[in-house]
Formats: C-alpha cells, structure tokens, sequence
C-alpha cells in the first residue's frame, strides 16, 4: 500500500519534472528577447547586456533550467521580470480568481446537464428529448467567445442589471463579487453545459440499457425511480471522467472569457507573461497549470473508487 | 466605485502597468498613470503643447542658452513627508543619469553637465550644449521629482509630490489613488481616482455602456463612437495625440533605398479612404511626422498626395515590376486594419503584399527594430516629438541624410525661431523623400459621463492629467 | 509418437490492480499440468468456469508464454521460442475458437478470413484453396464474398473452422466450438468436426465444460479443476467409472434427457 | 444465447450533419471559382453596406463584400479542420494503437506522456508556435493538432486493448500473423470508426479553436477570410451593426454543429455495441 | 389444479415496425404448475417473457391478452404505474446474465430489501434488511450476514443467480419467470440452483414459467412443456409425453438433436437440416415448413395449435401420423 502511494507520487513527481523540463524548453525557443521587452525601443547595447545579466538569461540554459526548477521544488517561483516581484504569491492570487471562475462556470454546466441530460435520454426516443438533445448540440457549436459577448451585450450593456466585467474579490464586495461572477460563469457554463449534457445523456442511455435497470423495473420501481435509484451513480462514473477533463479544459479554455470580462485570472496573467515575455511567470504559470490538471485527473481518479466499488479492494 | 459616491470617479484605460516604476520599466502606461498626477516634474505640458511652470515657479535662461535658473516652490512635499527642495532636484535629475536609471529615455539627460544647489528653492542646471529639446524633455517622465528616501521600492511604492497618491493596486485590474491631503496645489476635484483597466477595447466601452466606469480614457475601438455619440449620458470630444501611425519603409534595403519606389508607395494609398475604413475617419492626416501641437507644424498632406497612375509610373521608372513586399506589423487592432487597406491599395499599382502579423512588443522589437528584417511595418510612434529619429541612420528605418541630421542639431542648438524654421526644413525634406508614409494622426477620443468636465482635448504629453478633470453640476 | 508433451506446465496471471494503494492479485491459472499426446487422439478437456482450459490452448498454440513448464510439439521445445521460430507450429496446429462472433474480424470478407493463415504463411494460391476450404465445411461458394454478421452462428462457426483447416494442420485444437451454439447446430458442427478429423486424419484437442459433449467427440478426457488434471483416461472409462470425487460430481451435475425423464418413469 | 445483429439505418443525425458539412465543403469549393466579389478588396465608398441583391449579407467597415468572404472562409475551416485533425489523427492513433500493443511499460510510459501533453495548455503552444514559426492558419492548427493528439491516443488505445482482446486477433496470431499485419489488418481497421467519429468531433474543436486563437489574434493572418477572424473583427461594431458578427456567428455554430451532428451520427453506426446486442 | 390459472395469456402478438415476432401464443400457467418454454435461439421466449412483464423494448408492439391471478386488469397496455405495483409483488422474473443484472454499485442486501421496501411489504429498512438475511439463507447462500454486505463483484456468478432468485421471492410472487437462469452457470451449480428454484416454487406454490434451450434442463425442472418456434408455440404438453412421443416435427428434431448418445449408422448425431431465420424471415403459414422434411402444400397455411387435455401441437403432418 504504502509502496502503491510512492510510486503514484513518484509517477507525479516525474510528470512534474517532465512537464518542467518541456516548458522551459518550448520558451527557450521563444522569439523575443525580455531584457528588450523591459527596456523598450532605443534601448542601448550595454544596457540590454546589463538587464540580461540581471535577469539572469545571459547564462547557460540548463544553469537557468535547474535554478529554476530547484527553486520551484522549494516553493520559489522567482522574480517576474516585469513586475519584479516574487512570482509565487501572484500565481496564487490568480490561481484563486481563475478557481472561482472556473468553480462557478462548472456549477452552472452542472446545473444545466444534470437535469437537461437525464431528461434527453430518459425522452430519447421522443420529440421532447429530441428538443432538448438538440438544444445542447446547438449549445455545443457557439463559440464560448460569441456568448460571452452576447450575454454582455444583452445584461450589461442593454439591461444594465449586471456588470459587464470586471473584478472584485470576494473579501473586499461579496456582492459586488458575485454580481461580477454571474455573466463570465454564465458564459462558461452554458458552452460547457451543453457539452456535459450530451455525456450525461450517453451515459444515462447507455445506463438505461443495463440489465440491472431492468431488474429494478422488474422489481416494480417505475422507470424514473429506478433510474433515480440505480442508474445516476452509475452513470456518473463515464461522466467523472468528462468532468475532470473539462475541468482541465476549463481551467485553460477561460483564457478567452477572461479576456472578454477583464478578469485577473491565471489566462490573462499567461497572456500578459507571453507578450511581455516575462518568461519566469509563464513557466510558473503553465507548471501551475500542469500540476493543477495531474491533479484533477488524480482526484478523478479516486472518485472513481468512490462511485465504483468494483475498483474497490476485490474480496 | 459607487456611481453615487460624487467624489469618486473610475477611469477606463488600456494597457496596464506592470509596477509602478519607469525608471526601469519602459512604455507608456506608468507614465500614464502616474505622471503629473503622483509624481510631479519642474516643468509640465499643456495639452497646446506649451512648457508650464509645475514644481518649478519660474526660471531663466542664461544668453548662451547653457545655464537654467529655476526657482522652486517651497510648499511642496513629497508623500513620505520630505519637502521638495533643489536638492530633489540635483538627486533626481543625477540619477536618471545613473545606472539606477535603465530604459532608453534616460539618455536624454546626457546633454546635462551638472546640477548645482543654490539654495533650497534655487536650483541651476547646467548644460554641456545648448538644447532646446530639454527642457521639452523635462516634461516627460525624466523630469518627475524623486526624494532620496523615497525611491527604495519604486516598483510597488511611489513616491512623489504630485495630487495624488497610490493608495491600492488590484494586479490585472485596478489602480486606486487618494488625493494627497498636503498637494501644494489646487485640490483635485476628484477625491478618489479609481484606474481600471481593460485589456480589450470593446470590453472598455462595455464597461462605461454598462455604468462600470465613468470614463473612457482613450477608444481604440473607433467605429463604436456613434454609439456614444448618440447616447445623452455622454459627453464625447475628440482631439489628437502625437501618435503618428507610420507606414515605415526599410531604407536600408533595395528596393524601399530608391526614393522613387517609396514615393510610388504613398503615392499609391489614398489615405482619407484609409482614415475612413482602418479608422473609421477619425484622426488627422498628416504629411510628416509632424503633429498639429508642435510649433512648427505645416500642413505638407499635399505631399506625394494621392496619385495612382502617378505611383504607376515612378514604379516603372525605378524599374520595379512584380514587386512584392513584406508588411510586418505588430498584431494590434490599428496596424492590422490598416495594413489590410494598404495591402489593396498596393495591389491595385501591381505590388503584391505579404501582411505578417508579429507578437507585438517581443516579435516586432527583435525582428523589425533590432534586426531590420522587414519591407515595411506600420506602427503608431507615440513619443513626443520623435521626428528626430530620423536623424538617427541606425534606426529601424535606416533613413540616412546628412542634410536632416544638420538640420536637427541646428534646431536643438539654435534659437527658438531658429529651431522653427530648421524643423520645418526636416518636415518638408522628409515628405519630399517619401522617408516614410504617415498614414494618419492618432485620435484622441473621450468618452465620459456628462457629470465629468475638464476632459484634455488632446493626448500630448506622456501623462492622463488628472488635475484637469473638473465635477459638472450637482 | 507424441505430437504434444506438456510438462508441469504452470501459468501465473496478475490482475490488473483493481484499487489504487493495492497491487493486482495473482491467480494461478495452471499449476503444473502433464500430458502426452499420441498422434491421432482425439483429446477432450473438461472442467468448469475457471479451471484453466483456455489457458491451457493458449500455451499449447504458442500464444502466450508459461511461467513455468515445457511444451513440445512434434519433438520440438515450443516455450519460449520467438514468434519467427514458430512458423512450423502455425502451419502444422489451428484453433477454433468459443464466440463464433467475437473470432471473426467483422471488418473482413469471408475470403480474407478463411485466406488469413496461407497469406501469413506465405501459401503461392490462397485462392484456389478458398473453394476446397468452402466445401469442406458446406458453405456455398457464394459465401466468399460476405461478411460474417451476414450469417448465423452455425454458419460463423462453420468459416472458424475453415480458416483452422487452410493451412492443412495436423492438430486442430477447440475451445469449446459449440458451447454457444443451439442444440441442433450444435449437433451440426460436431458432426462436422468429426467428419473432419477422420477425412484429415487431425489429432484433436477439443475443449468443453459439457462432459456429455466430450464424451462423444473425445476418445481421451482430462477433467481439470483449479488449474490442474484431477482424472485423465479414456473417455468411456472415464464416464462409467470415474475414480475421482470431481468427476463424478461433474457427472452427476449434467443434465442429459434420459436421465431427467426417469425422473417421471419412478 | 447468441448474438443478435441489428444494423442500424443511418440516423437523422448523420443526415443533417452530413448536409450542413456538405454546404461548407461546396461552398468552398465553389469560392474557388467564384465568389460575388473580390474578398479583399477594400473600398471606403462600400463601407458598411446593408444586405442587398449586390451583396447578399452587405459589407464589413472595409467595404469588403460579406458573402465572399463568408465563402472564402469555409476554405480555411475546411483547412483548419484538416490540418489538426491530421495531425492529430496521424500521430495519434498510431501513437495509441503502439502503447497498446508495445510492452507494458513502454505503453504506460507513452500514455505518460500523453496526459502531459493533455494536461499542458494549447493555447500556449499556439501562440510559441505563432511567434517562432510566424502567426497563421497553419502554425495555429499544427498547435491545435498537437493538443489534440492525446485524445486519439487515448481512443485509439482503448479500441486497440479492445480490439487485442478478441479472438479473432488470438486466430490472427495462430494464424501466424505478425504483429505489424495485426495492427494494419485488424486493428486499424476496426477501430476505424472510433477514429472516424472522433475526427468529427476533432474537426468541430478545431473549428472552434481557430476562431477562439483569431479572437486572440494568434490566429488566420489577414486579410485571408476566416469566420473566426470576421468574428473579431465585428466585435467593436457588435451593437451598431449585430449583422457582421451573426454572419460568421452562425456560419462557426452551423459548421460545427454539422461535424458533431456528423460524428454522432458516425458514432450511431459505428459503435459497435450500438450494432451488436447480445 | 385450480381453474383460475396463475398466468393466462391469450393471442399474444408482438410485432416490431410492421414484422411479426411472435404470434397468436396462448397459455396459461396455474399456482403451483412449473412450465418449461423451449425453443431455439430467436424463436422468442424471452419477448414472450418480457411481454409479461411488460418490459419491451419501446419499439415493440404487443397485442392479446396477459392475466395474472389477484390483477384485475389486463396486462398488455397497462401503465407503467400498473406494471410496477404489479412487478416484483404479484409477479417476478430471473434474468440470465448474473453479471449484468445487479446494481454493480449497492449492497446485494439492499437490492434485496428494496424490493420489499418498494412495495411495504416491511415497515422499514432494518426489517427489510433482516428479512433479506434471512431469504439469503432460504436461497442457501453461505454466511447469509456477509454477503448481505457484499457487492456483486465480489460473489461468484452462482451467487449472484441466487441473489437475483432472493430477489425474485421477496414477496411471495404468484408468478415466477426465469429467462434461462442457469446457461452462464457451471454444470455443478446448474444443477444446484435447479433444484433450489424447484422447491422455492413448490413451497410457495408459485406459478414458475422456465425459460431454457436446454431441453434436459426443462425435463429436470418442469411438468409442463412449450415448445416455440419462429414466435408461435409449436407443441404443448406434460414434459413426459412431449418429450417421449412428440409430434410437432421441429420438436423430434430438437429431441434428436440434443441426444448425443443417439447416432446414425456412421455415429453422427441427428440434425434438424437449415438454420432458424432472423425475425421476419419465416416463411407464412407453417413456420418451419422450410425446414420440414414432411412439408407439403397444405403447411402454407397456419396450422392451429390444436389443445386436447393439456396436450397440443400445431401441424399438418405430426409425426406418428394425425390421430
Ligand atoms: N489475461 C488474464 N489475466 C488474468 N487472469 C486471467 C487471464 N486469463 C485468464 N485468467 C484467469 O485464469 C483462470 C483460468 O482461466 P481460463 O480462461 O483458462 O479458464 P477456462 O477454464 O477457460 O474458463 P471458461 O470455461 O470460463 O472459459 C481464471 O481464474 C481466469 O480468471
Ligand atoms: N427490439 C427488437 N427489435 C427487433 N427485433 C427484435 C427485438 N427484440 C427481439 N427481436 C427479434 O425477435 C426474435 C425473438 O427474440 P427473443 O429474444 O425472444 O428470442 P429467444 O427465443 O429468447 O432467443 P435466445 O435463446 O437467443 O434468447 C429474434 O429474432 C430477435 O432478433
Ligand atoms: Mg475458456
Ligand atoms: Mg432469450
């Protein structure tokens, strides 16, 4: 057991260094020199060597590589480039506004599915669920952007009832962060709901052909309870694992829906890092990212114990 | 910000500041935020483009044009609690020529021999040649007055003697400055300035359609201005700023180093139909790298105007057919409409254009700046008075004449009449060589609520002012 | 002579791990099986779910590896040979498999199913053997052409052994070929199987849970329990006087007709 | 018991994907021949014209007609879609089918790397492709392709294990087959339709990729026509003029809907458990 | 036997899209009767079971009648609400796959004693539990208190089979159907769980109708025998008689063809020539006239299944000639 959890951990740790190793690598390529970034136009040779140095990017790349990466192993990120102050902290600030959004975006997509897609398939065969499994595929084909800027148009900009972007932290305007929180999860959610609806509509049809369905039905539960009762946490399994892939989809898919609503979150902070080439943070960012998805898929992992005792120690 | 909250009053902006600290950290957008309004120079510039007294009461110049007597004034604090005296003075301009000083403005002080402390509101300045642009320069963030305690962490925590001061940051969001209880000055009318920013024009209007902000500081999104204009919240105005929108020329490399070819190029752009489609027809035409607020403005827009069959007919005396050109540009809304524009344009004499979008600022500055790896690119120069780079054959666009690089020492060195008629000469040479073609002058649009007055015109200086706004009504 | 000699033939499975902090258990699938084969026998192996039969044809078919024990076949040590080394073995013994479903490609023509073994082998006319194959185990020529959902169990089962037969094998080895199939199918393709192992002189290695089944195809009978052969014999002997405890269970356990109407004649 | 075989008819699904892909694919085949107008030329006099006879969905702030470029854009979609979905789709499967039939701990050790690749952010490895190799349609899509490679390994890997599993492949062995003639005779072939039907879906995200990345900027270079880059540029004239942005709007919506429609439907015939039910 | 049949099912027609599954079965099962219903794969047994039911497919439309003894009403278009005060109380069904059939997920106690909760026949859960134990131990399960606690993985196929028959008795059913319950089991176990649905049946006095293709299994376990073929019942009588003398040519056939010690001159087993069509392939009149080396002109019409005292066949030309 105790060797089980070494080797999972080691298989992370690897994965980690991996994918470490595999961003510096892809910036290393990265056109665009930071110390000209900083410095700007008409910036002087002796200048440019100067702030090289003190960035530390005129040494040997595997130097800078293994700097880094054992000053991440002991929880320093280093110093942003542009910002110039310690990377760690920041990425933590986002990291939260981008969970929020990405928290909230799922909700909403939760929501919408779970109802909307045991409906469809409980219906499939008639027109209602036709309607709604149809909703969803449409739902599917709009681009998260074209909401987003749809919905601003139509709450924000016309309706005036909430704002159009923006963002306060729920400490300092609960209400303010909330009202700020509703279009951008909306925005969100809605893309992501429609793609969920569809996996819990297949797995609840698939559900509904188990032959245990059957017996609960021959038990004298009607169909809706024996769904109710038997089907759901069945078929919440093939939708777990939707859920801890969109939710790494998430994580990286809000990048445009931050964009669009102005949101400090951990997508513009990648952006901003990429123009600014404040290569340092977007290392950051992106093994932030990395461990964030390893994680998720780690969770996922044990859930599917969880919902599935089959995975559970056999007797 | 609360709408209700009269003494408060948000403002929309673009591009944010990364730290607070352009001694180190080049663009525009600390300077922006912080000039005139945190930190404070001796000089500043109205938005007519004329040097006012700020810091410094008053000063002369001695008859050699080498020595500035500027006398201070004494009820000025920086927001730590020093006052501002001439040793400010002497430290601040003395460390922009330090090494504590890193970006490429800094050299503007160079021209500086020493800074002498007469008394404590007496301060003399002494140049190594005589420089009309300096004091120009004072104006910009070189000038901005620092106090020797005040400057160990400039990224996080300025210190100046200006209105304002930061009061809180909102990394990626929000800027909040309070007005400084002991400005020597007028108070502001506003007592809370809150600086948001929105990376994304569209997503700026929003904000001020949807009452999140109260002011557009600047609309980049130019065909979303009817919509403002016939909206009674708002108050719009529309002014210039010395944003140039360029269409560089490669002068290094045939064939844009045959002037006919580049006459041919501008010759062949109908820059109004180019005004109206990239920009939607705000803006200014302009014929050299001149803008209207500078003294020696003229109107040279009738130069290599507009002439298809003409622009035909250079290119085949040059020799050039089946010419194709690369137009690497940064991937930001202006260049790319008007390189689209510029692109037809081209096609229609016969030169085939590759349009290649470059990761603006990294990209461009390594491939097109440094390296001169282009044809042509199309960039907004928004740095004052930056018609002097044409005197600088190193830069990206390698324009090289001896005659504008005389003129242009002329001009610092000589007197003010002196220096007017000398640029003028290098306005005219430079449309008349085609050393570039200027597509249009940026436009300086504000959108604000009515309860907003005192909007700057025009965008000149490096700084938004924020002692000009004004409360209206109420 | 002996075609086959197994030898304390052993087989250890792990489970793939079923939870996270636990490693897959072990299941011993054979442990330690001994036979000889004498060409021409007709070999039946009985047992229940589980007791190692298809385990057992796997390794005899080269198609996994034992843990322990050795194989020969026709003289020749089989474990552990390399698949190149192995080209006599694919030649000389054929399989037919359980699902007459699952053993067929669904994706390929009847043709290309039947041919699969003589295009591997290298044979100069797949073709012209197709037909021989065809008739050998009454398909209709047309068949050639179609794909296998297109016909019934029986039919499927029928192509299974034709492809078995293409590269003219010595020893066809089931495993369990009727299992899945009805009762009057069932009595088609035996008899279909038997008719073969006379005209082509087989040796047969027929793999069955139904003893009643093996009884009448096999002249020699193993029963195999947990991974081991508990009784082995003739299979008339075995039947009439099965000496092990298992055995006897397993025959008493099989329902035949004549034994259930007695049940209304007491 | 045996297995009773109920072929499914093609379902309504697979038809209306099947047209609405249709429509894109001829209209970009026609925009290669003939389009209204030219869809690059600018021209202020035309600037934002409403629909006409002249010009079917009217004009952008260029002048440009909008109904050219709508179908000059199908052309990048159609080659967005192509692109990523080959990349992803030739380097994919293969990938997936080998960690399935390699050993052990080489097919662990490549489905290893696989979740990095799925765990690392595609937008971050097309916007580092845009800025080394120059921003455009291809770059962009040979990033999204990439991204995309993990989900074909996956799918193709758990057909295959499917696939190894069966006895027909155990018949193929004894029949003397060697691993590679398993893997292109058997293997390929019947997970054929998984392949298919996740290249659909592929097609459908890689659409929606494109125009996301020209949102960004990272995208198509102008002035190529894309509907993704239409999109952008619409977006400040959004509320003076919603037509600019519901055109390529709905044409993104209706193209992707058709590749899911498609990939449904495909996923209707092909699925074997759909078509088998024991 | 008692007048008043367990089960009665009368015409019963099933059709798909237009093509006929199963047509025109009558019969009736009384308390206490064990039947077998036996027939080739696809000759639809377990459509005429599921109609019972009423757990068909969506597609698949019934008509006729279906009676179960204490229902007031008919079956065959009852509500789904009907059907489920109905199921797992006055009738209950075994299904075939002991694989498939439980919920991987719950506890076979409490599928066991959700039964019993769904349709109060236990005030609560703790009695409902106890009572599951206690069915555990009548279905002769080992440790009847752990495998209450167990989940279907963790029981082998034969235990789970008789989890799915705890199921099934819970609540005294009147009706018993069991759809082949005993093909994915070992010959051993068969035979156990045989014997076990056999007395279960026998001290409740439930109606049981046996669903196999195994026609020893059927002469093990029933009185009474149906023979199907291509949706219609072909034969019907004792087991003894049907199974000694049959008369419907198909079911000799299917007599001879599972003998395996019963061979021809050269020691082949006796065939039934051709294969069962796919649905909707039988020919009209006779369905097995294809397949019939007695077939004549007359067989292109429907023979009726022609009832005397409990016994019946349906054809022209009955082997040992019409009586
Ligand atoms: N690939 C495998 N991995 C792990 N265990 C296996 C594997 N194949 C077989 N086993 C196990 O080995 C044992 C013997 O299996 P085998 O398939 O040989 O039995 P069998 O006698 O053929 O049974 P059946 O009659 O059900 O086909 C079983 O317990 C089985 O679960
Ligand atoms: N939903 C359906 N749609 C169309 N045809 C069906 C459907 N269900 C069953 N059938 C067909 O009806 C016929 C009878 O099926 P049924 O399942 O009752 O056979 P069975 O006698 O139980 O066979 P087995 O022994 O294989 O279980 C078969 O030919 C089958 O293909
Ligand atoms: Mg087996
Ligand atoms: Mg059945």
């Amino acid at each position: 057991m105790a060797v089980q959890m070494l080797r999972r951990t080691l298989i992370f740790v690897v994965s980690v260094l991996v994918a470490s190793a595999a961003v510096f690598g892809l910036l290393a390529v990265l056109p665009g020199d930071p110390a000209q970034v900083a410095l700007g136009v008409n910036a002087t040779p002796d200048l440019l060597a100067k702030t090289r140095q003190e960035f530390g990017i005129d040494r040997p790349l595997l130097t800078q590589y293994f700097e880094w990466i054992g000053g991440v192993l002991s929880g320093d990120f280093g110093r942003s480039y542009v910002t110039r102050e310690p990377i760690g902290p920041q990425l933590l600030d986002r990291l939260g506004v981008t969970t929020w959004l990405v928290g909230a975006g799922m909700l909403v997509a939760l929501v919408i599915a779970l109802p909307a897609g045991v409906f469809a398939a409980v219906r499939h065969r008639r027109a209602s669920g036709s309607v709604v499994s149809g909703i969803s595929q449409l739902g599917v084909a709009v681009p998260g952007f074209l909401a987003a800027i749809v919905l601003v148009q139509v709450f924000a900009v016309q309706l005036r009832w909430l704002p159009s972007g923006g963002w306060t932290p729920p400490v300092v305007d609960p209400v303010a962060f909330l009202s700020g929180l509703v279009l951008p999860a909306l925005s969100l959610g809605l893309v992501q709901g429609a793609v969920l609806t569809r996996y819990v509509r297949s797995a609840v049809i698939d559900v509904l052909r188990e032959d245990y369905l059957r017996t609960a039905r021959a038990k004298g539960l009607t169909p809706y309870r024996a769904l109710m009762r038997h089907g759901l946490r069945n078929a919440s399994v093939p939708v777990v694992t939707v859920l801890g892939l969109q939710l790494a989809t998430l994580l990286i898919g809000a990048v445009v829906i931050e964009r669009v609503f102005v949101i400090p979150g951990l997508g513009s902070m990648l952006l901003d890092g990429v123009a600014n080439r404040d290569l340092l943070t977007v290392q950051g960012i992106v093994l932030v990212l990395v461990v964030a998805v390893l994680l998720v898929n780690f969770v996922v992992d044990v859930l599917y114990t969880v919902l599935n005792p089959r995975l559970r120690q056999a007797s | 910000s609360t709408p209700s909250d009269p003494s408060a009053i948000t403002i929309g902006f673009t591009a944010e500041p990364a730290n607070f600290d352009f001694t180190r950290s080049d663009g525009t957008a600390i300077p922006q935020a912080l000039l005139y309004n945190v930190y404070e120079g001796l000089v500043k510039l109205d938005e007519k483009g004329e040097v006012r007294p700020l810091l410094a009461e008053s000063w002369t110049v001695s008859p050699d044009r080498l020595v500035y007597d500027f006398s201070l004034r004494s009820n000025a604090f920086f927001s730590n609690g020093r006052p501002f005296t001439a040793e400010s003075v002497k430290f601040s301009v003395e460390r922009v020529k330090s090494a504590a000083w890193s970006i490429s403005q800094k050299s503007k002080m160079d021209v500086v021999s020493r800074v002498d402390v007469l008394s404590p509101t007496k301060a003399r300045v002494v140049l190594s040649r005589p420089s009309n642009n300096w004091l120009f320069d004072m104006t910009t963030r070189i000038g901005a007055m620092f106090t020797p305690d005040g400057v160990a962490d400039l990224a996080n925590d300025p210190v100046g003697t200006g209105p304002y001061d930061v009061a809180a940051r909102n990394r990626g969001s929000s800027i909040t400055l309070k007005a400084n209880p002991r400005y020597w000055g007028v108070k502001p009318a506003y007592e809370t300035v809150y600086l948001r920013y929105f990376k994304d024009a569209t997503a700026l209007n929003n904000a001020l359609l949807s009452n999140g902000i109260d002011v557009i500081s600047a609309v980049t999104a130019p065909d979303s201005m009817p919509q403002f204009e016939a909206d009674t919240r708002f108050t719009v105005t529309q002014g210039i700023t010395n944003g140039e929108v360029v269409l560089s020329f490669n002068g290094r490399k045939a064939p844009l180093d045959d002037v006919r070819v580049r006459r041919a190029l501008t010759q062949a752009i109908d820059r109004r139909a180019l005004l109206d489609t990239a920009w939607a027809g705000r803006g200014e035409l302009i014929g050299s790298m001149v803008p209207r607020t500078d003294p020696w403005y003229t109107d040279l827009t009738g130069v290599n105007a507009y002439h298809p069959e003409h622009a035909r007919q250079l290119l085949a005396d040059a020799g050039q057919r089946n010419l194709n050109l690369r137009l690497r540009i940064p991937n930001l809304p202006y260049a790319v409409s008007s390189a689209q524009v510029v692109k037809s344009e081209l096609n229609k004499i016969g030169v085939g254009v590759t349009i290649e979008p470059l990761d603006f600022p990294a990209v461009w500055l390594k491939s097109v700046f440094t390296e001169h790896d282009f044809d042509m690119s199309i960039v907004q120069h928004v740095e004052p008075r930056d018609i002097t780079t044409f005197g600088n054959a190193e830069y990206y666009w390698g324009y090289d004449s001896p005659r504008v690089r005389q003129l242009l020492a002329e001009a610092d060195r000589g007197s003010a009449e002196q220096q007017v008629s000398a640029m003028r000469e290098v306005a005219a040479t430079l449309a008349n060589d085609a050393a570039a073609c200027w597509l249009f002058l940026f436009p300086n649009m504000i959108v604000a609520k009515k309860k907003v007055g005192g909007l700057p015109l025009n965008q000149i200086s490096e700084s938004f002012d924020l002692t000009l706004l004004r409360r209206v009504g109420s | 002579m002996n075609v086959i000699e197994v030898r304390d033939l052993r087989r250890v499975y792990r489970r793939p791990r079923t939870a996270l902090t636990t490693p897959g258990t072990q299941v011993e699938a054979l442990r330690g099986v001994s036979f000889d084969l004498p060409t021409r026998t007709r070999f039946g192996v009985v047992g229940e779910s589980g007791s190692g039969k298809s385990t057992l044809i796997r390794l005899l078919a080269a198609l996994d590896k034992p843990t322990s024990g050795t194989i020969s076949f026709q003289g020749e040590d089989i474990t552990g040979l390399p698949e190149r080394r192995l080209k006599f073995l694919r030649r000389e013994l054929q399989v037919v498999f359980q699902d007459p479903m699952g053993s067929l490609d669904p994706r390929m023509r009847v043709r290309d199913i039947i041919c699969e073994p003589l295009v591997a082998q290298g044979h100069s006319d797949p073709a012209g053997r197709l037909t021989e194959l065809l008739d050998a185990v009454g398909l209709p020529e047309r068949s050639a052409d179609r794909y296998p959902h297109q016909f019934s169990g029986g039919q499927r089962q029928r192509i299974s052994i034709a492809r078995a037969l293409a590269p003219n094998p010595s020893v066809l080895v089931a495993d369990e070929p009727v299992s899945a199939l009805d009762v009057s199918v069932r009595a088609q393709i035996l008899n279909l199987l038997a008719d073969l192992v006379e005209r082509f002189s087989l040796t047969l290695v027929f793999v069955s849970h139904d003893l009643s089944v093996v009884r009448h195809v096999c002249d020699t009978v193993a029963v195999m329990r947990s991974g081991e052969i508990v009784e082995m014999g003739a299979a008339e002997e075995i039947y009439e006087a099965p000496r092990h405890e298992y055995t006897r269970e397993l025959i008493a356990a099989v329902p035949t007709l004549r034994t259930a109407l007695r049940r209304f004649s007491e | 018991m045996t297995a009773m075989t109920v072929r499914r008819s093609a379902s309504p699904s697979l038809w209306v994907g099947l047209g609405l892909v249709g429509m894109v694919v001829v209209t970009a085949l026609v925009s290669f021949l003939w389009t209204p107008h030219d869809p690059t030329l600018v021209d202020a006099a035309q600037r934002l014209r409403g629909p006409s006879g002249d010009n079917l969905f009217g004009t952008d702030k260029f002048g440009r007609d909008l109904a050219s470029q709508l179908m000059v854009g199908a052309r990048t979609t159609l080659f967005v879609g192509v692109v990523a979905v080959g990349v992803a789709a030739l380097v994919g499967t293969p990938l997936g089918v080998f960690a399935a039939m390699a050993p052990r701990w080489l097919g662990e050790l490549v489905m290893r790397v696989n979740d990095l690749v799925l765990a690392f952010p595609a937008l971050l490895l097309a916007i580092v492709f845009g800025a080394v190799f120059g921003a455009d349609t291809f770059t962009a899509m040979i990033a999204i392709g990439i991204a995309t490679v993990p989900s074909f390994a996956r799918i193709a890997r758990s057909g295959t294990l499917g696939v190894l599993n069966t006895e027909y492949v155990l018949a193929a062995r004894s029949a003397g087959r060697s691993r590679t003639a398993i893997a292109v005779r058997h293997v390929l072939p019947n997970i054929g339709g998984l392949v298919i039907v996740q290249s659909s879906v592929s097609f459908a995200i890689a659409v929606l990729s494109e125009a996301a990345l020209s949102f960004l900027g990272f995208g198509t270079r102008p002035p190529t026509p894309s509907w993704g880059r239409m999109l952008q540029e619409s977006q400040e004239l959004l509320a003076v003029e919603p037509r600019l942005a519901l055109v390529p709007g709905a044409a993104i919506a209706l193209a992707v809907l058709g590749f899911n429609l498609l990939g449904d439907g495909l996923r209707d015939r092909y699925d074997p458990r759909l078509e088998v039910r024991r | 036997m008692s007048a008043d049949p367990a089960l009665a099912v009368e015409g019963l027609e099933l059709s798909v899209g237009g093509i006929g599954l199963v047509g025109g079965v009558s019969f009736a099962v009384a308390a206490g009767e064990r039947v077998g219903l036996i027939g080739e794969s696809g000759s639809g047994k377990s459509l005429t079971a599921t109609a019972v039911m009423g757990l068909l497919p969506e597609e698949v439309r019934a008509s006729g009648s279906v009676r179960v003894s204490g229902v007031d009403h008919d079956l065959v278009g009852a509500s789904e609400k009907q059907f489920a005060r109905i199921r797992g109380r006055r009738m209950a069904m075994v299904f075939q796959e002991p694989m498939t059939a439980l919920n991987p997920s719950m506890r076979v106690g409490d599928q066991v004693a959700e039964v019993m909760l769904v349709h109060g026949t236990r005030p609560d859960k703790a009695t409902a539990r106890a009572a599951a134990v206690d069915l555990f131990g009548q279905v002769r399960l080992p440790e009847p208190r752990e495998i209450a606690r167990a989940y279907p993985h963790q029981l082998s196929g034969g235990q789970r089979q008789r989890v799915m028959l705890a199921i099934a008795l819970a609540n005294d059913p009147a009706v018993l159907i069991c759809d082949e319950p005993t093909t994915a089991l070992d010959v051993t176990v068969q035979a156990r769980m045989l014997e076990l649905i056999r007395t279960a049946t026998e001290e409740r006095g439930t109606a049981l109708l046996f669903i196999t293709h195994d026609l020893a299994v059927v002469a093990q376990t029933c009185e009474r025998v149906l023979v199907m073929y291509g949706g219609r019942l072909v034969e019907s009588g004792p087991v003894r008689e049907v199974f000694t003398a049959p008369r419907h040519p198909y079911t000799r056939g299917l007599l001879d063809a599972s003998d395996l010690e019963a061979v021809d001159e050269r020691g082949r087993l006796r065939t039934i020539p051709g294969a069962v069509p796919g649905a909707g392939d039988f020919p009209g009149g006779c369905v097995f006239r294809n397949r019939c080396t007695d077939a004549s002109g007359q067989c292109a019409e429907v023979p009726d299944l022609s009832e005397v005292d409990d016994r019946g066949f349906a054809c022209w030309h009955p082997v040992g000639g019409r009586a």
